[in-house]
């Protein structure tokens, strides 16, 4: 018996329509994801993965369809504090210092977890400085690189200890070498918390790295055109990454990739 | 810095009234303003300057006049500035004040030789007299009058005796006891409430030593030198123009209300008129005509002035006044007008 | 897209259909609830002058008021028509003299340094006082009230247009540069698009005081405009009337900051503002 | 940054000794510019006073109204402390309406529809009119300046602060929703900050709107202030002296401004109009 | 004899002071490209690319040091309008639709250039076609997803036609097929039209593929610790990338990163 899926997305389809032009985004999107999963979204640049991890989020509400998240709603799953949201822009409140950035999610919804920033000030100074941010705490946005900020982005969702990880191409502004020390201590954290990973990226190799499943998504309007479920061992080593098995499935899913686009 | 321009002209010189000459060069002066008091109030000379205006007296005359509804003492800075020639002013103090200020402009007429500002209390109010006024609260419009101040000081008082406070014309601050006495004119506030149903009372400066007086048509001394003739006629057609004022109330409110676009109150502009025309004749000495001032009038103004430190030094009559042109239109009482014009017709 | 999510808070147990009527012939109309507004307005204070017995000549009852205005309906258009004209003008001056001042100031910030106290001075000299002076200088007609009105108007435009201008995005401002644009085309392709969110907030403020500073103008040297009925009806003791005038005011005021609604809304269009509420 | 860049453009052929002396210590001073217009100002009028030998009954000469003012400097002093007194407060009264009423309208899209109407209808009535209305209805004390000063101060603020709670960065907005802040949350975390600018653009506005106000207040119902000063001044055509409480209330209001421009750039730290222009 | 070098970076430093954050981005930096080469900056987020970028390009001024172009200041350069700047955030305008943002480099300096926008409207939509935003040409830039918006950035730098290209990590929000695409679109024109292409960006694949040479940076504060001539022939393919030199070149910048690495 296949296992109780967590998040579940049933027939959904979204459509923007705004001043004459009207976009289909999504068509008819069916997905499942157990609890404690880590799954990637790939698909090409505007084929609507930003838009589908919004309507799991609860962000943006789909024209028709449904999404169930362990049994809530969106919006209630919401409510218990479920996500924690890496969008696409970094979005660092420019009158907050990186620090008081990462205390946000803290300070939100007091009453509901009863934690004050306060208390996690010195565990999210070591996360910044895991990140190769220590020397930056006190400063703001303005002043980070593009690549710092969005370091920012990642230790704050990193910090706000939510069960389930939203995550709009994290790592899209790092250089190699941080993107895989991040990758690998978000694994660390995916594992020790047993968090579900939904997570969007246009690095194959990566997608294949972090994941237990990989969703490929065909171009605009988007249609899943195929999930992957990746059978490598974990944890998940670099020598890994030189075996064949991961070879093939990367090149398997740029096959996919390949044979979707229409050019 | 005495620059007054307002030497008798020699009248001997100026073309005789009628002449074709007089008419046209009263015609040379072009269009000439005159500015009223309050917009198309009923009051003098104001009320004389648009019935002047209706008649045809100035047409008569050759003068050819704007009338523009002024706004209390604003006219004298209009007047100042030779933006008008002739403004009407309420009382001789507005004239003294804009002088001492360096304006060069004199009052060459003043119809009522007792004051309309006064002090109103309500009719069971306990103040009497002046002494009575101690500690209590007075409502002005914009500043203390002068005939107050001095009553006042007449009595022993000055102005930190009492408290002062400045309030809008709504009178009813009077009668709903906001202030114990009201600074008024005789003509209006009155009538306003006693319309209302209060009984009031009023307390006149000029019974307890400061009298003032009300309605002086002032002018641009510079301008008035120039053109003699044309501030000679002007009067000369406004008191004219009051005998029939005088005589046809009803008839010469109906006349301002049509000159006025906006709002008109007939019945309150009957009574400012009724009761100005009233203090009019009987302030009016006997040998004298309408519209007479006396040196005396206006330095008892001055010094009023003085006393209450509204001006800084004293000033002289001749500086203030001019009544070389009432002397030119009048012969004892009697108006000089064209009677042979009016023969011929 | 804020649309969007607006509604995905709507994830919420079936309504009775009364509530649902309710909110969609109410709640969601912009007609419904402004009228409402004022409907309430009107009863509370007629219910007032009711209850408390308040002298006419205080407070008027709105009833009176309205029945006036009906009444006299032609005379208080007429007015309301010069002080229209005059306030109208007044806004479009104000609102250009500022452009080109905030113009000036974003090009200079040395003459920024120099323009702006004096910009200050006359926004802080009480204009009411001075009003009689203007006429003094610009005579009888139009043009002394169009001045107050313009005056009243520049300030807030220009600081706030002075706001929008400043307020540019970096990286866009960093294209520009890139392109080596002159200033004065940065201006006009950012600093302008830019600052209009800025200058409708402004416009909206501005445009009922161009008309406080027409009916200011025309307390002298007139004898028309509303202003001018304001005064006599003041003087007069005819509150009723005052209020009609007034009445007339809120009127006029209300339809010209609808009509900048209305042009904010199709000229910003893009701005996030635009997007209803969260 | 914005620092740097305006370097960036700096890459020019030596220039002369003096005209360098004159970038540095006028050009960059934010003391001698301001200094040099309001010269500029005086000398100016100074000189049409003598030119056009302008009588001091309609407009004095600075020089005459410094005197004035000079000589009796206790004298109008006195009377600022009272209009200062009445003009913060209703400042801070009117902002704190407006921003409660801000912060209403920006929590249900209905109450603004119901609210907005009734904020423009205060807006455009016009306050000197009903002035001594207020006497009756709250006495002659302080209260009605201060209402009158807050009346005016409010609506440029409350349009203010309402574009700045709504123009806020969308993905901003979508993060916190993402955190499940409620809208108070949303509130104070995102639109409050985000409308500061917006916020003290109004203040700079609204700082000298409300000096006016206790001004216009003090023409009626008052004994005191400088408002009541020019009343009297103008009664007596002490025009002079009119000048000099103006001036007096000049200086107060470039005080209040500049105060509030040194508050906002120390709160406005991280908002890009704060880097210096282009 | 070397060729004569088109850009002449000289002895450049850059230090970043705001609000006690005091930040050492660029320290003491010379570099010098030929006209018509290919350049790649790679190096750490946060390394000081973008600031050394921006001083190339003339938008932030150095500390101390000359930068020089074909014997122009930047400032002279720029006004020549000699460069087509991609920034690292694609900066469109969110008040103009995406064909008048792809116009923006033609309405600007109008006067230098004789050019009108219009004229070009037909090569632009062209342009906007090949980088896939045919049905896009008249949305406005809220309306694109952000890679799209990318794209948009990629296009007007393209379309505008200055012989320097300078380009902040133009396809970090791109799927790896639209990258590829994109990336021997951009070698054609650089090909055709012999520009000059400055190139920041964390892919060491890309880089290898597109350039002559790359500029291999050391963590802040920003050094260049080895620059690398890429001899791989032209044009270049996508068999070239399976070649032992290409994974050669691969290995040893990965391996220069990785050292100067303080990890
Ligand atoms: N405007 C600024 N104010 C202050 N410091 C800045 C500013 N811009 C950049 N810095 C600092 O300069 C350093 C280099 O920044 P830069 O943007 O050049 O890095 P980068 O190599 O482009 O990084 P990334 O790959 O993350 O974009 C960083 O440490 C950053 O904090
Ligand atoms: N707010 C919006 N209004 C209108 N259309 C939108 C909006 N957001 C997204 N779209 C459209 O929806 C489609 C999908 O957008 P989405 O952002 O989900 O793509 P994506 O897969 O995340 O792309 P990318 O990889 O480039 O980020 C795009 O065609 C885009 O134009
Ligand atoms: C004696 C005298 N009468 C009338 C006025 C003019 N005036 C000033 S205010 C006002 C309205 C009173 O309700 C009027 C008529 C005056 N200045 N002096
Ligand atoms: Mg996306
Ligand atoms: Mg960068």
């Amino acid at each position: 018996m296949k296992h109780l899926s967590f998040i579940e997305v049933k027939e959904v389809s979204k459509q923007y329509r705004q001043r004459d032009q009207m976009t289909d985004a999504l068509i008819n999107i069916s997905l499942s994801i157990e609890k404690g999963k880590f799954v990637s979204l790939i698909g090409p640049s505007g084929c609507g993965k930003s838009s589908l991890l919004r309507i799991i989020g609860g962000l943006v509400k789909q024209d028709c369809g449904e999404v169930n998240i362990g049994g809530m709603t969106p919006m209630e799953a919401q409510k218990r504090k479920q996500y924690s949201f890496v969008p696409q822009s970094p979005a660092l409140f420019p009158w907050r210092t990186v620090l008081q950035n990462m205390q946000l999610p803290f300070e939100v919804n007091r009453k509901a977890t009863g934690d004050t920033a306060k208390q996690h000030e010195l565990e999210l100074i070591e996360l910044l400085q895991s990140v190769g941010l220590g020397d930056f705490i006190h400063a703001y946005p303005r002043m980070l690189s593009g690549g710092m900020q969005q370091r920012v982005g990642i230790a704050r969702a990193f910090g706000s200890g939510a069960p389930i990880l939203l995550m709009d191409e994290p790592f899209s502004a790092l250089d190699e070498l941080t993107r895989e020390k991040i990758s690998y201590q978000l694994l660390n954290i995916w594992q020790e918390h047993q968090k579900t990973v939904v997570f969007v990226t246009h690095n194959i190799r990566e997608a294949v790295l972090l994941s237990d499943e990989v969703v490929i998504m065909s171009p605009r309007p988007g249609r899943i055109k195929k999930t992957i479920s990746i059978d490598l061992p974990r944890p998940r080593t670099v020598e890994l990454e030189e075996s064949q098995q991961f070879q093939q499935y990367i090149t398997e899913i740029r096959a996919h990739l390949r044979q979707e686009s229409r050019v | 810095d005495e620059q007054k321009t307002n030497e008798t002209v020699d009248r001997q010189d100026l073309p005789a009234l009628g002449s074709e000459e007089r008419i046209a060069l009263n015609a040379s002066a072009g269009e000439i303003s005159y500015m009223t008091g309050f917009y198309y109030a009923a009051s003098p000379p104001d009320i004389q300057a648009v019935l002047a205006d209706e008649l045809g007296y100035f047409d008569e005359l050759g003068l050819e006049v704007t009338i523009i509804p002024g706004l209390d003492a604003e006219g004298m800075k209009f007047l100042a500035a030779n933006q008008v020639q002739l403004a009407s002013s309420g009382t001789p103090s507005q004239v003294i004040q804009s002088v001492a200020q360096g304006a060069d402009i004199s009052g060459i007429a003043t119809f009522g030789a007792v004051g309309t500002s006064a002090l109103l209390v309500m009719e069971d109010s306990d103040i009497y007299e002046p002494a009575d006024l101690r500690g209590k609260t007075i409502g002005y419009h914009g500043a203390l009058p002068a005939n107050l101040i001095a009553m006042l000081q007449h009595n022993g008082m000055t102005i930190d005796n009492i408290k002062g406070v400045s309030v809008g014309y709504d009178p009813t601050v009077l009668s709903s006891g906001k202030v114990d006495a009201l600074t008024i004119y005789k003509s209006n506030e009155p009538y306003q409430l006693e319309k209302l149903g209060e009984q009031v009372r009023i307390i006149d400066p000029g019974q307890f030593g400061a009298e003032t007086s009300f309605g002086v048509l002032a002018v641009n001394n510079e301008w008035a030198s120039q053109h003699p003739t044309v501030v000679e006629d002007f009067l000369r057609a406004l008191l004219k123009a009051h005998e029939y004022a005088a005589a046809n109330a009803e008839q010469a409110i109906e006349v301002l209300a049509k000159r006025s676009d906006t709002l008109y109150d007939k019945e309150a502009e009957l009574n400012r008129w009724q009761v100005e025309l009233a203090l009019i004749e009987q302030s009016r000495s006997a040998e004298l005509g309408v519209g007479w001032q006396t040196r005396e009038q206006w330095e008892r103004e001055a010094q009023m002035l003085l006393d209450a430190k509204v001006i800084a030094r004293s000033l002289e009559s001749e500086n203030v006044m001019n009544n070389a042109f009432l002397e030119a239109i009048y012969e004892g009482s009697e108006l000089i007008w064209l009677p042979d014009l009016n023969a011929a017709q | 897209m804020a649309n969007d999510e607006h509604e995905a808070r709507g994830y919420q147990p079936p309504k009775a259909k009364l509530a649902k009527r309710f909110k969609r012939f109410y709640v969601r109309s912009s007609f419904w609830p402004p009228l409402a507004a004022f409907l309430g307005v009107f009863l509370l204070w007629e219910l007032a002058v009711a209850v408390f017995q308040i002298n006419p000549i205080t407070l008027p009852a709105p009833s009176d008021v309205l029945a006036e205005w009906v009444n006299s309906f032609n005379f208080y258009v007429k007015h309301a028509w010069v002080t229209f004209y005059e306030a109208v003008l007044g806004f479009l001056l104000g609102l250009g003299v500022a452009f080109v001042m905030g113009v000036i100031m974003a090009h200079s910030p040395v003459l920024e340094r120099t323009l702006l106290p004096i910009a200050v001075l006359a926004n802080v000299t009480p204009i009411m006082a001075i009003a009689p002076l203007f006429i003094i200088w610009f005579g009888f007609g139009t043009l002394p009230k169009v001045l107050i009105a313009a005056i009243i108007t520049f300030f807030p435009m220009l600081i706030n247009s002075i706001m929008g201008f400043r307020s540019v995005d970096e990286n866009h401002y960093e294209y520009l540069r890139s392109l080596h644009a002159s200033k004065t085309e940065i201006f006009i392709k950012l600093r302008l698009p830019n600052s209009l969110p800025y200058l409708f907030s402004a416009a909206k403020t501005c445009v009922s005081l161009s008309v406080m500073g027409a009916v200011v103008g025309e307390w002298s040297g007139s004898s028309q405009g509303l202003g001018n009925v304001i005064m006599m009806a003041s003087n007069y003791m005819q509150t009723t009337r005052m209020f009609a005038a007034i009445f007339m005011l809120a009127i006029m005021g209300i339809a010209l900051t609808n009509f900048i609604r209305y042009v904010e809304r199709k000229v910003l269009y893009w701005h996030v503002s635009s997007s209803s509420w969260n």
